[in-house]
């Protein structure tokens, strides 16, 4: 491996809130050499975002490096102040952040804020500016540069900042979950990007992330953090392979494999929660949750053993940690649902006017309404789990929503066991509300900070269960046992819990009505792998035991392969393709639908990243614009029709089955962590 | 929210107990006034006329030889009587008027808060005197008035942390199980829209206290010889050549009042703001 | 109210009297001698030999050169400038430098010439010819005619604009140009006091055939109007061609308005202004200890009324009057309202000034709170009795209120001030009608003008409803006696009545409090602030 | 078109507009005291009396009188005054611009002051200097006008003998000639607005300062003056305009007091004389008419914050 450029020597990095100083980081040590992306993992609150701001200088007010080195081409940026520091981050230092529209100035132009970044002589700047834009794949950088950030898709403000961190020679390269907030595939886009600019400009990068999976494809080495602590470090595939710590062993446990499917294989999570900072405990930080912890890791805190060339952990017993061999590569019957249909939608649609922008009124665009839906139709049955994946903006909340009743349909019907449903809740029978239940998105809003755990459970049983609130009350404890939580629990407020617990506690809550279908929208997309893993085998023991119908709608199609039964695939507000999950899954038959499985996939086909501000096209194919297989006229000119492709199975697309077929067949099954 | 922990980031911060002690003082003397005040605030003296401050008088006497400490005791009963009852009134009003008609929507929202702007559109002490000037001078009127004033204001600030929490994911939950109204609004809206409130309160309570003693002064609001802190200023105005006191002692109250719960009102939303 | 002229008002009343045929014509013209009206003058008046009397008092040096300097003068807001309706100081000081009247009076209440260089009465005393200056120009430039005179008072008398002055001319028969310069007033009646009737406040001479007499202010006066401003100020420009010599003193007038008389006197204080001329108490105490200012002080016969209606409950039980009047100490309120400017009351409206009707035969009962609420619980009101007294926010009859809230507590009264703009209190004829009220009465130079319209039965402005069939014949008689020593015996009786049981605590008389700063010469102050003479003040 | 916008913001203006000025003109009818008999005096007679109210409109139904008096507003015609008789439109429009010249003198100090203290304060946040800020700043807010303009009279006018203790302007004054005349009033002004503004100005500084992009800012090297002036500010002080158009609300409730305080013939003056006279139709002119110039005021702040920050989206919120 080439010399290390970047060395950071047991960096600790404390907090001060108020009096107390929270300790956030220990005795950090890793070098990056030129050109190396030095992969960092780990769950939220493992410390990692300030590893790379500490590494940059750049630590919010109540944050220092209370110890260490980081030594930059033998510089200690630790050491470095003012003038110079300045000198070195508009040269050596970038960092490009999580979170793209934050990071830009809203009333500056993107031109002037790269021009600024850049410096020198203004005319030049902006050349390069413009050269920079045109490097990160922006089609028409002059409009660009003309634009104000809100105007750009995510995608586009993420390169926007990827060119303003690579202009120059730059040194350190800070990545810090650079794609969290993207669609798949804009993330595949982007990564790829990342990827070959740091093999061009050199620079020694840190990928931060909690995605193992982005990480095993762009990071050659991987460090595993937690608690503050690096637990292990190893090269990347090294480290998927053969782990040597409990906790990196636990994370990849908790992923859904491929092939593994909910009822036949629960994943594994690691039990408990990671320490808050300042609570640490005295000996190995893992212990508590370790399934190898003996008195000894309690009592001593074990060091960073180098056991390989390049491989350390910090475990006593690093030589039990062994991960259970491959799997075989397990494929799912494709079954048929047998018993009848509990919800069918009817030619669903839903149009959304939009509000115009200043600048769109004073361009005199009209008014855009949005097609949300079109003419949707699907059928969910009891005892079965349907997933619907696909982009943001494909619909798919959307469709969840029209189906609790929270927002009208514009047109279509839906029914629930042959009768038609009112299209808003407050116009359903008491017995529909009850029957169809919802999980959402973010467990942070999902419960009301002001009432406890138990109030949170008792109105469903009392609103809808029609129970009173004493026989009520009896009932929590059970709920709380359904999702894995302890009965205590009842007491507590939302603020003393954690994400993972919170989103268990809103599932309980959907669950109280006993409801006969639950949708669930993104509803593990917030959580860390490990808390993923934990939720995931709750609701699979819950359908097992209950029955229960799931609309699961997500974007990770890791989750979805290994949990729905049936898949619907939108776009635009429109079905593309659905039918049972191994039949659209492997191989994947609709371009789109390849698209997003291509994804994960290091060498798959991408995708043109989806206009902002564009409408669907008038006519023709909703997905033509992007289509790699596009074969042309007909695709432009008239909309696709459905095909069936298999039992249960059907797909619309002008492009024949058989070429589909034989397109896909030379793509591996799908990508997986390894 | 935890009442402890709110309670510790409150004292937490010198200034915040400086700003509760002195505005725990003004309502000590004024709920224990008569123990507290020497003389009636209105018992004269004909030879006591104009006496600067002295043991016997601390804050000195006025033109008619009424004791001015007496005087700025019972005062501070009228004012925080008013200005923090109105304030009260103007709350609750505010909050019951916004938060559930924020939470309902619709044209009842429009229409509310359509003429809550026409209210809105005028200068605070504008609509105060034209108020006033309609329903005459007296201390239920000066009630009426920052109520009046102020429920508006307090409604549009509950609405607007209402239509924050509306979009929430518990409040979609309440809905989804098809929850009483009276439920939503007072049990799982009213107590994250307190906080916000609170904070409003502390600080309309100080404009409130402005708001009385301006009406004082411009002799619209408590009449003579209530003890009222702006109509001592202003009758203080004839003879400041010839007793400064009884236009600095007044004054000071006032000051040293709206400064306290200034403030508290920062504490408050430090505080908040912390838990 | 404010006080206007005096001696308009006494003849106006008299005269309803007249006309009501409740006073024969030769009382009536007793009254005019009543009125201290020197025999001579009426002669002079008589035989029409008329001599212009001097100059007005106190004329300043002599600035034959032309008017100099500027001259700022603080002053009430005026409600609106229509001489016909012209009531307040802040009125009448404006409009009598803006315009002329025919005659005026002088500080010894003489009747001396001023647009009307001369007059004659015919024998029968129905005829009065008054010859005008001559060279008298209005602002415009046009000269002054008999016809603009004729013009004016055939306005001030025509019923159908029902101007308050119609019933005062309603005795004019004709008015007629008698050439350029005379005109000629035939009265149905004779009335000797006519005179005084042509220099009422109302009887500004205006331009014949003003459409717009509230703003056109087109006048003769010593000074021209160069901008009113509402609410804010009026600026005045000496009236070059004034036809009286050495008039005016000074180039420019500014006449400040202040709502607040505080920020007057602040303005004095700071040489934003030169003249005050009314002030409460404490304002004038402040300036007399404030260098480079001269404090004016005239002791004058008004007087701050408390009233109580004797026409209802409670007033109209003798016993509660009396203990209203025992609870009050008018020597308290009188140091700490007035500090001891002007005179103590004595509950009558004939005051000391009035040397010879004064009386302090009956003894005011000194005060005594328990005597009081013995008095009220013997009324019916065992525990204390409660009212409304409505104040107007002027001078200082607020604290009066104050005061007697306090006094009055201690006898079990409980008062409840209530503080109204004059607008307000005046408004409505509220102050008529209002059980417990303060009312500000203006100076007069006679007693029986207060009697007459305050306090017979049915008289106007009988704010009490006092009516007492013995105190009714002693007005009378003051009224009507030839004899003198009559008169001053009526004069005492009508103290005792209303000492022992007039519905009226009149708890001190006030003095005028004016001020101006130093360098200010030929002030002279008015009982009556409005008919100030500026036009002879040089700076 | 951006005049869409404009058109949209107008009429909804005009709604609250004419909402309040209904709310302006019930109040006044229940306003105690017969503006005939102000008008006329004592000395009238009822016969007088019912002339006048007659003359003025005063015994017609209400509804009448008031869709009569919102036309004549609109189309300009905004009557006589009761009380003086003269036309109201130019004795209100010349007061008023008295008033927004006092205004106006008043934001030229309070703004650069509020707003630099604000600055300062908000970059140096919990620092000492940032302490002393507020307390000097909470400690002037503790004052009413009417109190520090007494106390101001009391120092400058006759202690210092520096400026004049009253403003009446005379109407030929020279802007030179006025100066003087407008310090006090405007430093009073200034007292009542100067911590309302520097803490908004504060909190804004604050809270833009913890955003990202500072930090991205930080990142290309920059210096903090030139982060604070071409990033912070820029954000932050976005927020002051409409904290102007507020504050212009404040304002005139604290001119209105100021004006009383120091004689100045302003609005706030004519004001209190129409409440004194009864002056309805002088009263409910000078009430909308503020109404106006603060909703306006309000419209142009929105305005221009909308064109300033590309961020705005539209809408009734």
């Amino acid at each position: 491996m080439a010399t290390a450029i970047l060395e950071i020597e047991n960096l600790s990095v404390e907090y001060h809130a108020g009096r107390r100083k929270l300790p956030v980081l220990r005795e950090i040590c890793l070098s990056v050499a030129a050109g190396e992306t030095l992969g960092i993992v780990g769950e939220s609150g493992s410390g990692k975002s300030t590893l790379g701001l500490a590494v940059l200088r750049a630590l919010p007010a109540n944050g220092r490096i209370s110890a260490g080195r980081v030594l930059l081409d033998g510089v200690d940026l630790a050491q470095t102040q003012g003038a110079t520091l300045r000198r070195l981050w508009s040269r050596s230092l970038r960092l490009i952040p999580q979170n793209p529209l934050a990071a830009l100035n809203p009333t500056l132009k993107i031109g002037a804020q790269l021009v600024e970044a850049i410096g020198g002589r203004r005319d030049a700047a902006e050349a390069q500016a413009a050269a920079l834009l045109a490097r990160v794949q922006i089609a028409d950088p002059e409009r660009v540069m003309r634009s104000y950030p809100h105007e750009l898709s995510g995608g586009m403000q993420q390169r926007v900042l990827i060119a303003m961190a690579l202009h120059g020679a730059p040194r350190l390269l800070v990545l810090d979950e650079p794609t969290t907030s993207l669609d798949v595939t804009t993330e595949a886009a982007v990564i790829d990007l990342l990827a070959d600019l740091i093999a061009e400009r050199q620079p020694a990068s840190l990928f931060i992330s909690h995605n193992l999976g982005l990480v095993a494809r762009i990071a050659t080495r991987t460090a595993v953090l937690y608690a503050g602590e690096v637990v292990e470090i190893a090269p990347t595939t090294t480290l998927f392979q053969q782990p040597r710590h409990p906790y990196t062993q636990g994370l990849l446990r908790s992923l859904p494999h491929p092939g593994l499917r909910y009822d036949h294989h629960p994943l594994q999570p690691i039990e408990g929660a990671i320490p808050a900072p300042g609570t640490l405990p005295a000996g190995c930080v893992f212990a508590p949750r370790c399934p190898l912890a003996d008195d000894r890791c309690r009592r001593e805190r074990p060091p960073l053993l180098a056991i390989a060339p390049h491989h350390a952990t910090r475990c006593h017993y690093w030589h039990r940690v062994m991960l259970d061999g491959a799997l075989p590569a397990f494929v799912v019957p494709t079954t048929v649902p047998s018993d009848a249909p509990l919800l069918t939608t009817h030619r669903l649609s839903k149009t959304i006017a939009q509000r115009q922008s200043l600048t769109d009124i004073a361009r005199g665009k009209p008014a855009p309404a949005v097609q949300a839906l079109s003419e949707v139709n699907l059928t969910i049955h009891r005892n079965r789990i349907l997933g619907i994946v696909g982009e943001s903006g494909s619909g798919k909340t959307t469709l969840a929503r029209c189906i609790i009743g929270l927002t009208p349909p514009s047109g279509g019907a839906i029914e629930l066991l042959d009768i038609p449903l009112a299209p808003l809740i407050h116009q359903r029978p008491r017995e529909h509300v009850r029957r169809l239940q919802m999980v959402l998105q973010n467990p942070q809003e999902a419960l009301n900070p002001a009432l406890t755990i138990g109030e949170a459970l008792r109105r469903p049983l009392i609103r809808l269960g029609g129970l009173d609130s004493k026989t009520a009350a009896n009932r929590v404890p059970d709920l709380l046992r359904l999702v894995k939580l302890p009965p205590e629990y009842a007491h507590r407020r939302p603020n003393q819990l954690s994400g993972g617990e919170k989103q268990r506690v809103a599932i309980a809550r959907a669950l109280a009505a006993t409801p006969d279908l639950l949708v669930l929208d993104e509803a593990v997309s917030a959580l860390d792998v490990s808390v993923q893993a934990a939720v995931l085998n709750v609701l699979a023991d819950i359908k097992e035991r209950t029955g229960i119908a799931y609309l699961f709608i997500t974007h990770d199609l890791a989750v979805v392969s290994y949990l729905a039964d049936d898949v619907v695939v939108m776009y635009r507000g429109q079905i593309v393709e659905q039918g049972p999950v191994a039949a659209v899954l492997r191989p994947p038959l609709h371009p789109y639908t390849e698209a997003l499985l291509a994804a994960t996939n290091p060498r798959g086909v991408r995708l043109r990243e989806a206009d902002a501000t564009g409408t669907a096209p008038a006519q023709g194919c909703p997905f033509q614009p992007r289509c790699p297989r596009a074969i042309g006229e007909i695709c432009r000119a008239t909309p696709p029709p459905w095909r069936e492709a298999g039992v249960g199975h059907r797909i619309r697309c002008h492009i024949p089955l058989a070429d589909l077929q034989v397109a896909q067949t030379h793509n591996e099954p799908i990508s997986s962590e390894h | 929210m935890n009442v402890q922990r709110l309670g510790r980031a409150f004292f937490a911060d010198p200034a915040t107990a400086a700003g509760t002690i002195i505005v725990a003082g003004f309502l000590t003397l004024a709920l224990f006034g008569p123990l507290v005040a020497p003389y009636s605030p209105t018992a004269q003296n004909v030879d006591l006329i104009r006496q600067p401050p002295s043991p016997s008088h601390l804050f000195g006497t006025d033109r008619l030889g009424r004791d001015l400490f007496s005087r700025i005791v019972y005062g501070a009963r009228d004012m925080l009587a008013l200005a923090g009852g109105g304030t009260a009134l103007a709350v609750i009003f505010g909050t019951l008027i916004g938060v559930s008609v924020a939470y309902l929507g619709g044209w009842l929202e429009e229409l509310v808060f359509r003429l809550f702007d026409g209210l809105l559109a005028m200068p605070a002490l504008l609509l105060a005197l034209l108020l006033l000037g309609a329903v005459g001078p007296s201390r239920v009127s000066v009630l009426l008035v920052i109520v009046v004033v102020y429920t508006p204001i307090v409604a549009r600030v509950a609405r607007s942390v209402v239509l924050t929490l509306k979009p929430r994911g518990f409040i979609e939950a309440a809905r989804m199980r098809d929850e009483r109204l009276s439920y939503v609004l007072w049990r799982e809206l009213l107590p994250l829209v307190a906080p916000t409130l609170a904070v409003e309160a502390a600080l309309r309570f100080s404009y409130a206290i402005f708001l009385v003693a301006s009406l004082g002064f411009l002799g619209v609001g408590v009449q003579p010889p209530n003890p009222d802190w702006g109509l001592m200023v202003l009758e203080a105005r004839n003879e400041f050549a010839l007793a400064p006191w009884s236009l600095y002692v007044p004054a000071a109250a006032i000051a040293l009042l709206v400064i306290g719960v200034n403030l508290m009102a920062e504490g408050v939303r430090r505080a908040i703001g912390e838990s | 109210m404010n006080p206007s002229d005096e001696r308009l008002h006494v003849l106006q009343m008299a005269r309803s009297e007249v006309l009501a045929g409740r006073m024969s014509r030769r009382a009536f013209l007793r009254l005019g001698l009543a009125l201290g009206l020197s025999a001579g003058a009426t002669a002079l008046v008589a035989c029409g030999s008329a001599t212009p009397s001097p100059e007005p008092t106190a004329a300043p040096a002599p600035t034959q050169s032309g008017p100099t300097g500027r001259l700022r003068v603080a002053s009430e807001i005026p409600v609106q400038l229509d001489p016909a309706f012209a009531s307040s100081d802040a009125e009448i000081l404006i409009l009598n430098h803006v315009y002329d009247y025919l005659v005026d009076i002088d500080a010894g209440n003489n009747v001396i010439p001023r647009l009307a260089r001369e007059w004659t009465m015919s024998d029968d005393g129905l005829r009065y010819r008054l010859t005008l200056a001559d060279g008298v120009y209005f602002h415009d430039g046009s000269p002054l005619t008999a016809a603009d005179v004729v013009w004016t008072f055939n306005r001030l008398r025509d019923r159908s604009l029902q101007l308050p002055t119609a019933d005062l001319y309603a005795n004019i028969a004709d008015i007629t140009a008698d050439g350029e310069n005379a005109v000629v007033f035939t009265l149905t009646t004779p009335n000797p006091f006519f005179l005084y009737d042509l220099s009422d406040n109302h009887a500004l001479v205006l331009r014949a055939g003003v459409t717009n007499p509230a703003t056109a202010f087109n006048g003769t006066g010593p000074f021209k109007v160069v901008e009113y401003r509402t609410e804010n100020r009026i600026d005045l420009a000496a009236h070059q061609a004034y036809f009286q010599a050495g008039k005016p003193a000074i180039a420019n007038l500014e006449i400040i308005f202040f709502a607040d008389q505080a920020a007057a006197v602040d303005a004095l204080r700071g040489g934003q202004v030169d003249l005050v001329l009314r002030m409460p108490t404490p304002l004038f105490q402040t300036l007399q200890q404030t260098a480079g200012i001269v404090t004016v002080q005239t002791p004058t016969n008004g007087f701050d009324l408390v009233r109580l209606r004797a026409d209802r409950t409670p007033g109209n039980q003798p016993d509660v009057i009396r203990a209203l009047k025992l609870a009050t100490d008018r020597q308290a309120i009188f140091r700490q309202v007035k500090a001891g400017l002007g005179a103590v009351g004595r509950d009558s409206p004939i005051g000391p000034l009035f040397s010879a009707y004064y009386s302090e035969e009956t003894p005011i009962p000194p005060r005594d709170p328990a005597a009081a609420r013995a008095l009220l619980a013997a009324a019916g009101y065992p525990n204390g009795l409660k009212l409304d007294l409505h104040v107007p926010d002027s001078g200082d009859r607020p604290d009066l209120a104050v005061v007697l809230k306090e006094q009055w507590a201690e006898a079990g009264i409980d008062i409840n001030v209530i503080v109204e703009p004059e607008s307000v209190y005046y408004g409505d004829n509220g102050w008529l009608e209002v059980d417990l009220g303060i009312t500000g009465w203006g100076s007069r130079p006679v007693p029986q003008f207060y009697l007459d319209v305050m306090l017979v039965s049915g008289a106007v402005w009988n704010e009490s409803h006092f009516s007492d069939a013995e105190f009714d014949a002693l007005a009378a008689t003051a009224r009507t006696t030839l004899d003198e020593a009559e008169r001053v015996r009526a004069y005492r009786e009508i103290q005792r009545i209303l000492i022992e049981r007039g519905p009226i605590i009149i708890p001190y008389f006030f003095a005028q409090l004016s001020a101006h700063r130093e360098g200010l010469r030929g002030y002279v102050a008015k009982a009556f602030p409005g008919r100030t003479d500026l036009a002879v003040i040089a700076v | 078109m951006i005049l869409r916008y404009l058109f949209r913001r107008i009429l909804l203006l005009g709604a609250t507009v004419l909402v309040s000025s209904l709310i302006i003109f019930l109040i006044c009818r229940l306003l105690p005291g017969d503006v005939a008999r102000v008008l006329l005096g004592r000395e009238a007679g009822e016969a007088a009396l019912a002339a006048l109210r007659a003359e003025l409109g005063l015994d017609r139904p209400l509804l009448v009188q008031y869709l009569d008096w919102l036309r004549g507003f609109v189309l300009g015609d905004w009557g006589i005054a009761y009380s003086t008789r003269q036309p109201i439109r130019p004795l209100v429009l010349e007061r008023l611009g008295n008033s927004l010249l006092l205004a106006g003198a008043t934001l030229l100090l309070a703004l650069p002051l509020g707003i630099g203290l604000g600055v300062w304060a908000g970059w140096r946040a919990g620092k000492p200097d940032d302490a002393l800020i507020n307390v000097s700043l909470l400690s002037v807010t503790g004052l009413p006008e009417f109190v520090t303009g007494l106390l101001l009279i009391d120092l400058f006018a006759f202690r210092l003998r520096w400026l004049p203790a009253n403003s009446s302007i005379r109407p030929d004054a020279t802007l030179g000639e006025i100066a003087p005349q407008l310090a006090l009033p405007a430093i009073t002004a200034t007292l009542v607005l100067l911590a309302y503004i520097a803490r908004l100005t504060r909190t804004g500084v604050i809270n833009e300062l913890s955003q990202e992009y500072v930090r991205t800012a930080m990142l290309k090297g920059l210096t903090p003056l030139t982060i604070l002036r071409r990033h912070v500010l820029r954000n932050a002080l976005l927020p002051t305009i409409t904290v102007i158009a507020i504050s212009l609300g404040w304002l005139i409730s604290g001119l209105i007091v100021v004006e009383n305080v120091y004689n100045y013939p302003g609005i706030g003056r004519l004001l209190t004389f129409a409440i004194d006279r009864r002056d309805l139709i002088l009263l409910q002119a000078i009430a909308l008419i503020t109404v106006v110039i603060f909703a306006v005021a309000n419209l142009l702040a929105d305005l221009m914050y909308a064109l300033l920050d590309p961020r705005i989206r539209l809408g009734d919120e």
